[in-house]
Protein backbone atom coordinates (compact mmCIF):
# COMPACT_ATOMS: atom_id res chain seq x y z
CA UNK A 1 0.00 0.00 0.00
CA UNK A 2 1.07 3.22 -1.20
CA UNK A 3 -0.19 6.57 0.06
CA UNK A 4 0.26 10.14 -0.53
CA UNK A 5 -0.22 12.95 1.95
CA UNK A 6 -0.23 16.65 1.36
CA UNK A 7 2.32 18.19 4.02
CA UNK A 8 3.62 15.75 6.82
CA UNK A 9 2.59 12.72 7.78
CA UNK A 10 0.95 11.43 10.94
CA UNK A 11 3.67 9.04 11.38
CA UNK A 12 2.23 7.70 15.13
CA UNK A 13 -0.80 7.05 13.29
CA UNK A 14 0.94 5.15 10.72
CA UNK A 15 2.82 2.75 12.32
CA UNK A 16 -0.02 2.34 14.93
CA UNK A 17 -2.30 1.38 11.92
CA UNK A 18 0.42 -0.70 9.64
CA UNK A 19 1.24 -2.78 13.12
CA UNK A 20 -2.64 -3.35 13.94
CA UNK A 21 -3.55 -4.42 10.46
CA UNK A 22 -0.65 -7.37 10.08
CA UNK A 23 0.13 -8.21 13.87
CA UNK A 24 -2.01 -11.26 13.95
CA UNK A 25 -0.80 -12.22 10.48
CA UNK A 26 2.57 -14.64 11.69
CA UNK A 27 4.66 -12.32 10.37
CA UNK A 28 7.59 -12.34 12.97
CA UNK A 29 9.14 -9.17 11.85
CA UNK A 30 8.17 -5.80 11.22
CA UNK A 31 11.00 -2.91 10.15
CA UNK A 32 9.87 0.43 10.00
CA UNK A 33 12.10 3.50 8.28
CA UNK A 34 11.06 7.13 9.05
CA UNK A 35 12.89 9.96 7.02
CA UNK A 36 12.49 13.27 9.14
CA UNK A 37 13.03 16.90 7.69
CA UNK A 38 16.32 18.41 9.67
CA UNK A 39 17.23 21.50 10.24
CA UNK A 40 19.97 22.84 8.00
CA UNK A 41 21.24 25.13 5.72
CA UNK A 42 18.63 27.85 7.23
CA UNK A 43 15.90 26.17 5.57
CA UNK A 44 12.30 26.44 6.60
CA UNK A 45 11.01 23.52 5.13
CA UNK A 46 11.46 21.10 2.45
CA UNK A 47 8.77 20.83 -0.15
CA UNK A 48 8.03 17.79 -2.74
CA UNK A 49 6.57 17.03 -6.09
CA UNK A 50 5.60 13.46 -6.80
CA UNK A 51 5.08 11.64 -10.43
CA UNK A 52 2.61 8.96 -9.19
CA UNK A 53 2.18 7.33 -12.13
CA UNK A 54 5.62 5.89 -12.11
CA UNK A 55 6.06 5.53 -8.42
CA UNK A 56 3.22 3.43 -8.28
CA UNK A 57 5.34 1.40 -10.82
CA UNK A 58 8.32 1.47 -8.61
CA UNK A 59 6.30 0.50 -5.69
CA UNK A 60 4.69 -2.46 -7.27
CA UNK A 61 7.52 -4.07 -8.50
CA UNK A 62 9.26 -3.40 -4.75
CA UNK A 63 5.64 -5.12 -3.10
CA UNK A 64 5.67 -8.20 -5.25
CA UNK A 65 9.71 -8.72 -4.79
CA UNK A 66 8.92 -8.73 -1.54
CA UNK A 67 6.06 -10.53 -1.84
CA UNK A 68 7.80 -13.46 -3.67
CA UNK A 69 10.04 -13.95 -0.20
CA UNK A 70 7.01 -13.85 2.10
CA UNK A 71 6.61 -10.18 3.25
CA UNK A 72 4.64 -7.60 2.79
CA UNK A 73 5.76 -3.67 2.12
CA UNK A 74 3.85 -0.32 2.98
CA UNK A 75 5.23 3.31 2.44
CA UNK A 76 3.32 6.64 2.76
CA UNK A 77 5.47 9.80 1.31
CA UNK A 78 4.23 13.93 1.60
CA UNK A 79 3.80 15.91 -1.53
CA UNK A 80 4.30 19.81 -1.08
CA UNK A 81 5.53 21.77 1.84
CA UNK A 82 6.91 19.69 5.26
CA UNK A 83 8.32 21.41 7.71
CA UNK A 84 11.48 20.86 9.41
CA UNK A 85 11.31 18.47 12.39
CA UNK A 86 8.09 16.80 10.84
CA UNK A 87 8.44 13.63 8.58
CA UNK A 88 7.99 13.03 4.85
CA UNK A 89 8.67 9.67 4.53
CA UNK A 90 7.52 6.05 6.17
CA UNK A 91 7.83 2.83 5.40
CA UNK A 92 6.75 -0.57 6.67
CA UNK A 93 8.08 -4.33 6.09
CA UNK A 94 6.44 -7.38 7.65
CA UNK A 95 8.66 -11.03 7.08
CA UNK A 96 8.25 -14.25 8.84
CA UNK A 97 12.08 -14.16 9.24
CA UNK A 98 14.35 -11.33 10.11
CA UNK A 99 16.59 -11.69 7.70
CA UNK A 100 14.27 -10.87 4.62
CA UNK A 101 13.02 -7.95 7.03
CA UNK A 102 16.17 -5.84 7.58
CA UNK A 103 18.25 -6.88 4.09
CA UNK A 104 14.69 -5.67 2.33
CA UNK A 105 14.70 -2.61 4.80
CA UNK A 106 18.45 -1.65 3.64
CA UNK A 107 17.51 -2.59 -0.04
CA UNK A 108 14.07 -0.91 -0.48
CA UNK A 109 15.15 2.64 1.50
CA UNK A 110 18.68 2.69 -1.09
CA UNK A 111 16.44 2.42 -4.37
CA UNK A 112 14.05 4.84 -3.13
CA UNK A 113 16.70 7.39 -2.70
CA UNK A 114 17.77 6.86 -5.92
CA UNK A 115 15.02 5.90 -8.20
CA UNK A 116 11.47 7.03 -6.83
CA UNK A 117 10.31 10.01 -8.83
CA UNK A 118 10.28 12.35 -6.10
CA UNK A 119 11.54 15.62 -6.68
CA UNK A 120 13.25 17.59 -3.56
CA UNK A 121 13.45 21.58 -2.66
CA UNK A 122 14.42 23.71 -0.13
CA UNK A 123 11.64 26.58 0.95
CA UNK A 124 13.60 29.42 2.04
CA UNK A 125 11.76 32.97 2.72
CA UNK A 126 8.76 31.34 1.12
CA UNK A 127 10.88 30.47 -1.85
CA UNK A 128 11.21 26.76 -3.77
CA UNK A 129 14.63 26.07 -4.52
CA UNK A 130 15.27 22.63 -6.31
CA UNK A 131 18.15 20.64 -4.13
CA UNK A 132 19.82 19.93 -7.19
CA UNK A 133 23.25 19.15 -4.69
CA UNK A 134 21.10 16.61 -2.56
CA UNK A 135 19.86 14.93 -5.73
CA UNK A 136 20.70 11.80 -8.08
CA UNK A 137 19.66 10.87 -11.25
CA UNK A 138 17.63 7.69 -12.05
CA UNK A 139 18.92 4.48 -13.22
CA UNK A 140 19.31 4.85 -17.21
CA UNK A 141 19.74 9.11 -16.95
CA UNK A 142 21.61 10.33 -20.09
CA UNK A 143 19.13 8.09 -22.62
CA UNK A 144 18.38 11.52 -24.65
CA UNK A 145 21.75 12.87 -24.48
CA UNK A 146 23.16 10.18 -26.35
CA UNK A 147 24.44 10.34 -30.11
CA UNK A 148 20.94 7.76 -31.18
CA UNK B 1 2.40 13.39 -32.62
CA UNK B 2 3.75 12.41 -29.34
CA UNK B 3 3.45 14.67 -26.33
CA UNK B 4 6.70 15.04 -24.17
CA UNK B 5 6.49 16.27 -20.18
CA UNK B 6 9.04 17.51 -18.20
CA UNK B 7 8.76 16.47 -14.55
CA UNK B 8 9.65 18.31 -11.73
CA UNK B 9 12.25 21.27 -11.60
CA UNK B 10 12.60 21.27 -15.39
CA UNK B 11 9.19 23.27 -15.30
CA UNK B 12 8.76 23.51 -19.03
CA UNK B 13 4.97 23.42 -20.26
CA UNK B 14 4.64 19.75 -22.46
CA UNK B 15 5.12 19.69 -26.07
CA UNK B 16 4.05 18.04 -29.09
CA UNK B 17 6.45 17.02 -31.84
CA UNK B 18 6.67 14.09 -34.38
CA UNK B 19 8.51 11.41 -33.74
CA UNK B 20 8.87 7.71 -34.29
CA UNK B 21 11.25 6.51 -32.46
CA UNK B 22 13.09 8.25 -28.99
CA UNK B 23 15.90 8.92 -31.32
CA UNK B 24 13.55 11.51 -32.54
CA UNK B 25 12.36 12.91 -29.69
CA UNK B 26 16.27 13.12 -28.41
CA UNK B 27 17.47 15.05 -31.39
CA UNK B 28 14.27 17.50 -31.51
CA UNK B 29 15.38 18.00 -27.40
CA UNK B 30 18.69 18.58 -27.99
CA UNK B 31 17.78 21.94 -30.38
CA UNK B 32 16.05 23.37 -27.25
CA UNK B 33 19.18 24.76 -25.00
CA UNK B 34 16.39 25.46 -21.30
CA UNK B 35 15.99 21.45 -22.37
CA UNK B 36 19.26 20.14 -23.74
CA UNK B 37 20.67 20.86 -20.35
CA UNK B 38 18.66 18.56 -18.70
CA UNK B 39 18.99 15.59 -21.12
CA UNK B 40 22.78 14.47 -19.82
CA UNK B 41 20.73 14.02 -16.34
CA UNK B 42 17.45 12.64 -17.16
CA UNK B 43 16.16 9.13 -17.22
CA UNK B 44 13.10 8.31 -20.14
CA UNK B 45 9.52 7.03 -19.56
CA UNK B 46 7.32 5.76 -22.34
CA UNK B 47 3.62 6.00 -21.00
CA UNK B 48 4.84 5.75 -17.48
CA UNK B 49 7.03 2.62 -17.73
CA UNK B 50 10.63 3.47 -17.86
CA UNK B 51 12.91 2.65 -20.70
CA UNK B 52 16.56 2.25 -21.65
CA UNK B 53 16.73 1.91 -25.55
CA UNK B 54 16.26 5.34 -27.94
CA UNK B 55 15.56 1.96 -30.64
CA UNK B 56 11.59 2.43 -28.69
CA UNK B 57 8.86 2.67 -31.18
CA UNK B 58 6.71 5.37 -30.50
CA UNK B 59 3.14 5.90 -31.72
CA UNK B 60 0.65 8.65 -32.14
CA UNK B 61 -0.73 9.95 -28.85
CA UNK B 62 2.61 8.54 -26.81
CA UNK B 63 3.79 10.01 -23.61
CA UNK B 64 7.52 10.45 -23.31
CA UNK B 65 8.63 11.67 -20.15
CA UNK B 66 11.79 13.19 -18.31
CA UNK B 67 12.60 12.90 -15.18
CA UNK B 68 15.87 14.77 -13.83
CA UNK B 69 17.39 13.78 -10.55
CA UNK B 70 15.35 12.44 -7.91
CA UNK B 71 15.71 12.77 -3.77
CA UNK B 72 12.92 11.60 -1.96
CA UNK B 73 12.42 10.48 1.65
CA UNK C 1 16.31 3.53 27.73
CA UNK C 2 15.75 -0.06 28.41
CA UNK C 3 12.74 -1.71 29.78
CA UNK C 4 11.79 -4.65 30.24
CA UNK C 5 7.44 -5.38 30.02
CA UNK C 6 5.76 -8.41 31.80
CA UNK C 7 3.53 -10.53 29.16
CA UNK C 8 3.31 -8.61 25.56
CA UNK C 9 4.84 -5.19 24.68
CA UNK C 10 2.49 -2.07 23.96
CA UNK C 11 3.95 -1.93 20.34
CA UNK C 12 1.84 1.01 18.99
CA UNK C 13 2.49 2.84 22.21
CA UNK C 14 5.98 2.61 22.69
CA UNK C 15 6.71 3.57 18.93
CA UNK C 16 4.60 6.28 19.51
CA UNK C 17 5.78 7.27 22.88
CA UNK C 18 9.56 7.15 21.08
CA UNK C 19 8.80 9.34 17.75
CA UNK C 20 7.24 11.67 19.84
CA UNK C 21 10.40 11.81 22.12
CA UNK C 22 12.98 12.58 19.78
CA UNK C 23 11.33 13.29 16.62
CA UNK C 24 12.24 17.32 17.14
CA UNK C 25 15.90 16.86 17.91
CA UNK C 26 17.15 16.99 14.73
CA UNK C 27 17.52 12.99 13.96
CA UNK C 28 16.63 12.47 9.95
CA UNK C 29 16.08 9.26 10.12
CA UNK C 30 14.47 6.49 12.63
CA UNK C 31 14.28 2.88 12.14
CA UNK C 32 12.65 0.40 14.07
CA UNK C 33 12.32 -3.90 14.30
CA UNK C 34 9.79 -5.59 15.89
CA UNK C 35 9.56 -9.19 16.77
CA UNK C 36 5.96 -10.65 17.31
CA UNK C 37 5.82 -13.93 18.51
CA UNK C 38 4.65 -16.88 15.47
CA UNK C 39 2.27 -19.35 15.90
CA UNK C 40 4.17 -22.79 14.74
CA UNK C 41 4.58 -25.56 16.11
CA UNK C 42 1.74 -25.72 18.51
CA UNK C 43 3.04 -23.36 21.12
CA UNK C 44 0.13 -20.88 23.01
CA UNK C 45 3.12 -18.41 23.96
CA UNK C 46 7.10 -18.45 24.08
CA UNK C 47 7.94 -17.41 28.07
CA UNK C 48 11.33 -15.40 28.53
CA UNK C 49 13.69 -15.50 31.27
CA UNK C 50 16.15 -12.22 31.27
CA UNK C 51 19.23 -11.33 33.71
CA UNK C 52 19.13 -8.07 33.83
CA UNK C 53 22.31 -7.19 35.06
CA UNK C 54 24.34 -8.67 32.50
CA UNK C 55 21.93 -6.90 29.58
CA UNK C 56 21.76 -3.44 31.09
CA UNK C 57 25.76 -3.70 30.68
CA UNK C 58 25.20 -5.18 27.15
CA UNK C 59 22.28 -2.36 26.12
CA UNK C 60 25.01 0.26 27.80
CA UNK C 61 27.49 -1.05 25.45
CA UNK C 62 25.83 -0.93 22.63
CA UNK C 63 24.04 2.46 23.61
CA UNK C 64 27.64 4.45 23.80
CA UNK C 65 28.34 2.97 20.28
CA UNK C 66 25.37 4.45 18.84
CA UNK C 67 25.89 7.90 20.54
CA UNK C 68 29.78 8.01 19.35
CA UNK C 69 27.95 7.61 15.87
CA UNK C 70 25.79 10.34 16.73
CA UNK C 71 22.66 8.07 16.86
CA UNK C 72 20.13 7.09 20.13
CA UNK C 73 19.28 3.31 21.47
CA UNK C 74 15.87 2.58 22.98
CA UNK C 75 14.63 -0.78 22.93
CA UNK C 76 11.48 -2.89 25.03
CA UNK C 77 11.31 -6.73 25.90
CA UNK C 78 9.27 -8.93 27.56
CA UNK C 79 9.77 -11.41 30.65
CA UNK C 80 6.92 -13.86 31.14
CA UNK C 81 4.48 -15.44 28.83
CA UNK C 82 3.97 -13.76 25.34
CA UNK C 83 1.18 -15.45 23.66
CA UNK C 84 1.10 -15.72 19.91
CA UNK C 85 0.51 -12.78 17.85
CA UNK C 86 1.59 -10.88 20.58
CA UNK C 87 5.43 -8.69 20.49
CA UNK C 88 8.19 -9.56 23.18
CA UNK C 89 10.84 -7.26 21.58
CA UNK C 90 11.21 -3.73 20.08
CA UNK C 91 13.97 -0.82 19.35
CA UNK C 92 14.17 2.03 17.61
CA UNK C 93 17.23 4.22 16.04
CA UNK C 94 17.31 8.32 15.82
CA UNK C 95 20.61 9.00 13.73
CA UNK C 96 21.50 12.50 11.39
CA UNK C 97 22.65 9.85 8.62
CA UNK C 98 20.41 6.58 7.47
CA UNK C 99 23.20 4.84 6.69
CA UNK C 100 24.44 4.23 10.17
CA UNK C 101 20.52 4.15 11.14
CA UNK C 102 20.36 1.08 8.80
CA UNK C 103 23.69 -0.32 9.49
CA UNK C 104 23.41 -0.51 13.34
CA UNK C 105 19.59 -1.64 12.95
CA UNK C 106 20.96 -4.70 11.20
CA UNK C 107 24.25 -5.21 13.43
CA UNK C 108 22.23 -4.52 16.89
CA UNK C 109 19.28 -7.38 16.30
CA UNK C 110 21.92 -9.77 15.18
CA UNK C 111 23.96 -8.84 18.23
CA UNK C 112 20.74 -9.09 20.57
CA UNK C 113 19.60 -12.63 18.89
CA UNK C 114 23.83 -13.82 19.53
CA UNK C 115 24.39 -12.16 22.99
CA UNK C 116 21.46 -10.95 24.74
CA UNK C 117 20.89 -13.17 28.40
CA UNK C 118 17.24 -13.71 27.51
CA UNK C 119 16.23 -17.10 27.61
CA UNK C 120 13.15 -18.60 25.26
CA UNK C 121 11.00 -21.22 26.47
CA UNK C 122 7.96 -22.76 24.03
CA UNK C 123 4.45 -22.82 26.00
CA UNK C 124 2.45 -25.87 25.55
CA UNK C 125 -0.20 -26.94 27.89
CA UNK C 126 0.72 -24.80 30.66
CA UNK C 127 4.37 -26.54 30.23
CA UNK C 128 7.54 -24.48 29.55
CA UNK C 129 9.79 -26.05 27.48
CA UNK C 130 13.20 -24.92 26.92
CA UNK C 131 13.84 -24.11 23.53
CA UNK C 132 17.59 -25.58 23.14
CA UNK C 133 17.09 -25.61 19.69
CA UNK C 134 16.91 -22.21 18.80
CA UNK C 135 19.07 -20.86 21.35
CA UNK C 136 22.92 -19.85 20.10
CA UNK C 137 25.57 -19.62 22.60
CA UNK C 138 27.06 -16.53 23.59
CA UNK C 139 30.42 -15.06 22.99
CA UNK C 140 33.07 -16.90 25.18
CA UNK C 141 30.94 -19.80 25.93
CA UNK C 142 32.30 -23.05 27.11
CA UNK C 143 35.05 -21.48 29.07
CA UNK C 144 34.73 -23.51 32.42
CA UNK C 145 34.51 -27.00 29.94
CA UNK C 146 38.32 -25.79 29.00
CA UNK C 147 41.34 -27.63 30.52
CA UNK C 148 42.68 -24.76 32.67
CA UNK D 1 34.16 -18.37 49.32
CA UNK D 2 32.46 -17.39 45.62
CA UNK D 3 28.55 -17.75 44.89
CA UNK D 4 28.22 -19.54 41.72
CA UNK D 5 24.52 -19.05 39.93
CA UNK D 6 23.34 -20.98 37.11
CA UNK D 7 21.02 -18.80 34.74
CA UNK D 8 17.57 -19.21 32.41
CA UNK D 9 16.98 -23.14 31.65
CA UNK D 10 20.06 -24.59 33.76
CA UNK D 11 17.39 -24.57 36.55
CA UNK D 12 19.70 -25.32 39.56
CA UNK D 13 20.09 -23.11 43.07
CA UNK D 14 23.46 -21.54 43.79
CA UNK D 15 26.20 -22.73 44.97
CA UNK D 16 28.94 -21.40 47.58
CA UNK D 17 32.55 -23.01 46.82
CA UNK D 18 35.87 -22.10 47.53
CA UNK D 19 37.59 -21.13 44.58
CA UNK D 20 41.16 -18.42 43.62
CA UNK D 21 40.72 -18.54 39.54
CA UNK D 22 37.39 -19.37 37.99
CA UNK D 23 39.69 -22.64 37.23
CA UNK D 24 38.90 -23.07 40.26
CA UNK D 25 35.50 -23.12 39.83
CA UNK D 26 35.68 -24.92 36.28
CA UNK D 27 37.41 -27.87 38.24
CA UNK D 28 34.73 -28.42 41.10
CA UNK D 29 31.95 -27.89 38.35
CA UNK D 30 32.66 -30.72 36.25
CA UNK D 31 32.47 -33.03 39.00
CA UNK D 32 28.76 -32.34 38.71
CA UNK D 33 27.22 -33.94 36.06
CA UNK D 34 23.95 -31.91 36.46
CA UNK D 35 26.02 -29.04 35.88
CA UNK D 36 28.71 -30.15 33.51
CA UNK D 37 26.47 -30.50 30.70
CA UNK D 38 26.23 -27.48 30.57
CA UNK D 39 29.76 -25.73 31.00
CA UNK D 40 30.59 -26.62 27.01
CA UNK D 41 27.86 -24.05 26.10
CA UNK D 42 27.71 -21.61 28.77
CA UNK D 43 29.18 -18.18 28.71
CA UNK D 44 30.44 -16.94 32.40
CA UNK D 45 30.38 -13.55 34.20
CA UNK D 46 31.74 -12.41 37.02
CA UNK D 47 29.86 -9.83 39.34
CA UNK D 48 27.83 -9.53 36.11
CA UNK D 49 31.03 -8.93 33.87
CA UNK D 50 31.23 -10.97 31.15
CA UNK D 51 34.57 -12.70 30.79
CA UNK D 52 36.75 -14.59 28.49
CA UNK D 53 39.88 -15.93 31.19
CA UNK D 54 40.14 -18.66 33.36
CA UNK D 55 43.12 -16.91 34.75
CA UNK D 56 40.58 -14.36 36.77
CA UNK D 57 40.94 -14.33 40.63
CA UNK D 58 38.35 -14.62 42.82
CA UNK D 59 37.64 -12.58 45.83
CA UNK D 60 35.77 -13.46 48.93
CA UNK D 61 32.20 -12.93 47.92
CA UNK D 62 32.38 -12.64 44.53
CA UNK D 63 29.70 -14.19 42.25
CA UNK D 64 30.12 -15.92 39.16
CA UNK D 65 27.11 -16.44 37.18
CA UNK D 66 26.82 -19.16 34.03
CA UNK D 67 24.91 -18.06 31.29
CA UNK D 68 23.59 -20.96 28.82
CA UNK D 69 22.30 -20.36 25.29
CA UNK D 70 19.97 -17.36 24.42
CA UNK D 71 17.81 -16.34 22.22
CA UNK D 72 15.59 -13.05 22.76
CA UNK D 73 13.38 -11.57 20.58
Amino acid sequence: MLKIYPGPLPVSELLSEWYGAHYDENYGAMVNFVGTIRDEGGIDALSFDIYLPVLQKWFDGWKAKLESKGALLMMAHSEGDVPVHTSSFACAIFSPKRRVALEMLDAFVEDFKANAPIWKYDVREGKRIYAADRSTPMDGSGLLAGDG
Amino acid sequence: MVKVEFLGPIGKEPMEIEAKTLADVAARLKEDPEVAKWLEQSAVAVNDTMVKSLDIPLKEGDRVSLLPPVCGG
